[in-house]
């Protein structure tokens, strides 16, 4: 079958609403207006005001709202309009949230999720376009995932809805509309992905990429070219960031003895840096032929104008180019 | 001087205040010209930024205007240019009534190099420093300290002026709001908190999001009044209450009743949580234009041929400075990494630093 | 039944209600001793705390109850088990009255084993989950929104119990506070805000950090009284007021007027920004215990002798449940690593993860 | 002369407060308490309470009026009691401060200083502890500084001040009491240090280790130790996060040929991550001998108890530990 992302989410949710009554989603314009980016229609209609709440615009107050709910019995969705937001939200997701099981020497359960779209969608500019990948992924505490497809998005929706922990769900508003393949099983009402993993989109013997999110589709398409040119591209998408599926990456870079990562987001102690740490500091060090490389975001605010915008942000030809420093080189 | 026709005002609804603004004012006919000129140019603008819109020419976030005219021109008749001006996403009047013209905010919108914020902003990002106009702010609530902030430097560095900070009746309810308030009221911070009541914050109407919809009436220990934001003299005279209170006493809040004609941005056909007779009822009847049209006509300003004259130059103007902007070239490439930091340059990092580097 | 003696009560000022708590209550002996050993238990435990502080046994922050003992001893007297309670990290009293034991608290405080927290927490994080007792929290502020959701979840779960989110003077000013009153208030959640006021925040007196000093008028739309915190009983008959309001209408605020003995934390002396003079005039005349004890004597319940036993028993037991804390061992090295995550356990890398590796 | 840290911030502020009408300094408990750490003492007496002012506890409300004074020309130094807090106030930092001046094409001069303890003290648990320098880090518009030593203190502070820019300033509460020799020219009046420039702290041959805030003291301990074994650690103190002193990282790893990273914070995502992704990426991969190590707080929420906080934060020997395995490994 065939799936928008925006409707595997939808289902998601949907699924795990009618199976706990504990389940219930809130946030701004999720109601009545069906969710700004639509990932909510008719949730409110079938479930009622009780289960599917529209907030006023103050997240800090509703994502504490969320967390107390959780530590008393629920299970919240808890939506930002966009991540963007979360920034006034921050110190609950992080302190209340993240640190209570810790402080509280394991009586602190707080079974939420807080979602929505993630980093740059196009033109909304400098507020708008972070990406929040590598912050939360930093916090022990809580687990943070990142979908490209549809299957992803499903799969591990439904995955931490149903998680006993908080669970930073980081979408990207340009994939909303995407539509994938996906097999029959993706639609069982119990299918859910292991959180934790990362799955091999395309394998390939001459270089590793590693990414998550939109820049999955970046990846294939470069990979695509690249294999024109006899080039072999394995890639790997995260789909979670904390924790980071380290073996899967080892593995890959073990066989291909090259990597390149890509992200959307800042260079700086961002996505990319951790994965060449960690490519570097142990063992796969000595299984590396060349430099490892990254590519992200521009180290700029977003720029409205479109060609500005163009250049801050990762597109294919960075990543062919990136690759085949990486594979030219020699040893 | 010019003769100056006098004209009734509608009653203002206070809030721990012991007096009001004036019941009746005075406007010279060159001041109605001038209003109008400026509630007809943003109509205006925002009607073809819509149109642009459509066409792509204008991307991403952009929220407009028509509706709200007289808010920001009245406030800007009761200010001076000694004071500060902050609001949100919901920009582009504000910057005309700052000095800024068409060409800047269209080309702005069009990301082109000679925008009002170098077509690095958007449509949410317009700022006009040297006025003392500070965004074009896209986080909701995030303008209201800002804005008891310049308030705190106009008091520090004894300007006599204010500062006026917009926020919708959907920001209202942010908690940093309060906090705001608590410390203007603390220390006596001259700022004009100016809550444009459209009826909606985005898709939720009012009393789905407040708990007390009386927006003039939540500043706990700060003043407040309720006005008529549709007409243009009602605005301009509590204004200048609020301003002659705010130096002397610290903050209050101005509510001002007013309407979006337009969706909550492009993206938000605006019809699935109002009526369309809800809309076209407020044009009707409750036009800031139309009013300001009914007084210049019986006040005997002018004539309603003479103020349709005037519409037709402002639609020329709009589409010769649109043109012009639309003329504009992008910004150079170079500029990606220009305006991150003031002072001496800090080379940042590019997309692929093997061939772009540090720049 | 048991006899039970009449008490007058102090006057209860209120905002936005229509009815009042009772002016007077009954309370039978057995109630009144049970009251009395409760907070004697917790004034000595504090005092306790001060000196095993100064000996260096307890680390980091550390605040204490000492004086404000009446407010959660009355409010736990008011509600019921089923009730959720959440405070801020002035903790230790409301683990008292949740069930914890006095070992439990100092054991905590040791960074032992067996304390309430397993000695991870310390003294700002006590919980008491299975009695509903959610912390315990180190941020100014945050568990207001927090107690909201708890009485969100009473409510979704039909529990016919509500959620009471404690705060001080100085977190009354936080904004997520006001987010979270307009929440609740839109959607009647039970929760009851009990802002108990002991005249600072840290080293700041009131009326130096709050525009209005009536905490109680502070919600906007939301009711509020204003209790005597030093009376025990008048904290009782409030909070089964505030309940029964609460279940029916959503939230109220109560504000408790109070008084801490103790500086902010152990590191602040208390004596730069209030007089030694203050402090004893409180400890001589509104001093929460000896209120008690002139009630019970009055009431004919006991004598001044009989209360001292007590006090002498509580001190006997204080001393034995803080050398039992000493003697529990300090958690095992590999809890480090354990109540990170519920659920499958995912490894965490270690200070040095080649020697230390993903634990 | 010798003075402490503590002494070394409040005469920063001192001089630039004396220098400079429009600097103030406003937070909770800063003016008649002092500073809840004592950093400002005296100040509130000099000036008054128009330019040292005490804020309610509203960190997100304090924050957002320091930047709009900054905008109206003003030089705000805001104090966050504990840079935890700074979790309440972070949108005002990143997005009404950082990305104001790209946003509005070069207009919004936004001179301050937000500054404060950062990371962990001695048992203030979970919520207290936080390290901040690689999230703040990763945005570009701010500056973020890093002080060890009473020099650092004094030099980057007055530099912080004076810049036009929206300045993040970490200090460590274990740090204040402590004293350190400083020459004469750093007691001058004009006395700054220039930002994003490292200090080699200790030169050495054997192997680099960056290191910043307390870790300095850790990194040159496990240094002296490691000499009486014969094995020579060139220590440099980052003092600036961004921008961060590439220069002198890769000078130094071309001549160690080895690089040990040590911080406080949690490792993922972390200033180590960036540090052996920068090493690695470039140039200075092929003069790597072993592959680069990172010492870090470990990945849990602060612990109590104390000897679950001893293992959470690096010791000395967790430094020897690492270079001992970099040295001696063979090519
Ligand atoms: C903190 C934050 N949350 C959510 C949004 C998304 N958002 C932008 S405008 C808006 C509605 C605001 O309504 P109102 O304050 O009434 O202003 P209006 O648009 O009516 O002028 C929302 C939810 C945002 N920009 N910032
Ligand atoms: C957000 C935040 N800011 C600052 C602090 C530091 N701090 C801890 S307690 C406190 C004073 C709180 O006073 P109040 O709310 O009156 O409670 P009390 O201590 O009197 O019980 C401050 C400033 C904090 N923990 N969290
Ligand atoms: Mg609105
Ligand atoms: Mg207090």
């Amino acid at each position: 079958a065939s799936m928008t992302v925006r409707e595997a989410l939808n289902s998601a949710m949907d699924d795990e609403m009618s199976r706990d009554d504990t389940v219930v989603l809130m946030g701004e314009e999720v109601a009545e207006y069906n969710g700004a980016y639509k990932i909510s229609k008719g949730l409110w209609e079938k479930y009622g005001s009780d289960r599917v709440i529209d907030t006023p615009i103050t997240e800090m107050g509703f994502a504490g709202i969320g967390v107390g709910a959780a530590m008393a019995g629920m299970r919240p969705i808890v939506e930002f309009m966009t991540w963007n937001f979360s920034l006034q939200a921050i110190d609950h997701i992080v302190n209340s949230a993240g640190k209570a099981l810790y402080m509280s020497g394991g009586q602190a359960h707080t079974p939420i999720v807080f979602r929505g779209p993630n980093g740059a969608a196009a033109g909304v500019g400098a507020q708008h376009s972070q990406c929040f990948a590598a912050w939360y992924g930093s916090v022990p505490g809580i687990k943070v995932l990142a979908p490209w497809s549809a299957e992803d998005a499903r799969g591990l929706l439904k995955a931490a809805i149903r998680d006993e922990n908080p669970v930073v769900f980081l979408e990207n508003e340009i994939l909303y509309g995407e539509s994938f393949e996906v097999a029959d099983e993706v639609l069982d009402k119990d299918f859910v992905l292991p959180i934790g993993k990362a799955k091999v989109e395309r394998e390939g013997t001459d270089v590793t990429i590693t990414c998550f999110a939109r820049m999955v589709s970046v990846a294939l398409d470069a990979a695509e070219q690249l294999a024109k040119e006899g080039i072999s591209c394995e890639v790997i998408n995260l789909r979670s960031i904390r924790p980071l599926d380290r073996e899967a990456i080892f593995n890959s870079v073990k066989k291909t003895n090259r990597i390149v990562s890509l992200e959307e987001g800042w260079p700086h102690f961002g996505v990319g840096s951790e994965i060449i740490a960690l490519v570097t500091e142990g063992e796969t060090f000595d299984f590396l032929d060349a430099p490892p490389e990254r590519i992200t975001g521009a180290d700029v605010p977003m720029p409205y104008a479109p060609n500005l915008e163009t250049l801050a942000k990762p597109q294919a030809q960075n990543v062919i180019d990136a690759v085949k420093r990486t594979v030219y080189r020699n040893k | 001087a010019a003769k100056a026709a006098k004209f009734d005002l509608s009653d203002v609804e206070v809030h721990r205040l012991d007096s009001k603004p004036a019941t009746t004012t005075t406007a010279t006919k060159e001041e109605c010209f001038d209003y109008y000129r400026t509630m007809a140019t943003i109509r205006r603008m925002e009607i073809v930024s819509d149109t642009l819109y459509k066409e792509k020419m204008i991307r991403g976030f952009c929220h407009l205007y028509d509706g709200q005219e007289a808010v920001v021109t009245g406030i800007e008749a009761g200010t001076t240019r000694d004071d500060h001006i902050i609001t949100a996403y919901r920009d582009h009047g504000h910057q005309i009534v700052r000095g800024g013209t068409v060409e800047d905010v269209m080309a702005e919108q069009f990301g082109r190099a000679h925008g009002c914020s170098k077509g690095k902003g958007g449509s949410m990002h317009m700022y006009h420093f040297e006025n003392r106009y500070y965004g074009g702010n896209g986080i909701v609530g995030a303008q209201l300290p800002i804005g008891a902030g310049l308030a705190f430097a106009a008091k520090h560095l004894k300007q006599n002026a204010v500062s006026v900070a917009y926020y919708g009746d959907g920001a209202a309810n942010q908690g940093q709001y309060f906090e705001a308030l608590n410390m203007a009221k603390l220390w006596k911070l001259p700022v004009i908190y100016v809550c444009e009541n459209n009826g909606y914050g985005m898709g939720t109407s009012l009393e789905r999001a407040s708990a007390n919809t009386l927006y003039y009436t939540r500043g706990d220990s700060v003043p407040g009044m309720r006005v008529n934001g549709m007409d243009i003299l009602n605005v301009r005279e509590a204004t200048k209450f609020a301003r002659e209170y705010a130096l002397e006493n610290g903050p209050i809040i101005m509510e001002m009743m007013t309407y979006r004609y337009h969706g909550h941005s492009m993206s938000d056909p605006g019809t699935s949580y109002r009526t369309r007779d809800e809309v076209s009822k407020v044009r009707e009847e409750r036009d800031p234009i139309k009013n300001l049209q009914k007084r210049m006509v019986e006040a005997g300003y002018a004539t309603m041929d003479e103020l349709k004259a005037i519409d037709k130059e402002v639609r020329a103007d709009v589409d010769k400075q649109t043109k012009a902007a639309k003329a504009q070239p992008e910004p150079a490439d170079k500029e990606l990494f220009t305006d991150i930091v003031l002072g001496e340059h800090i080379p940042h990092r590019a997309v692929d630093v093997k061939t772009g580097g540090y720049q």
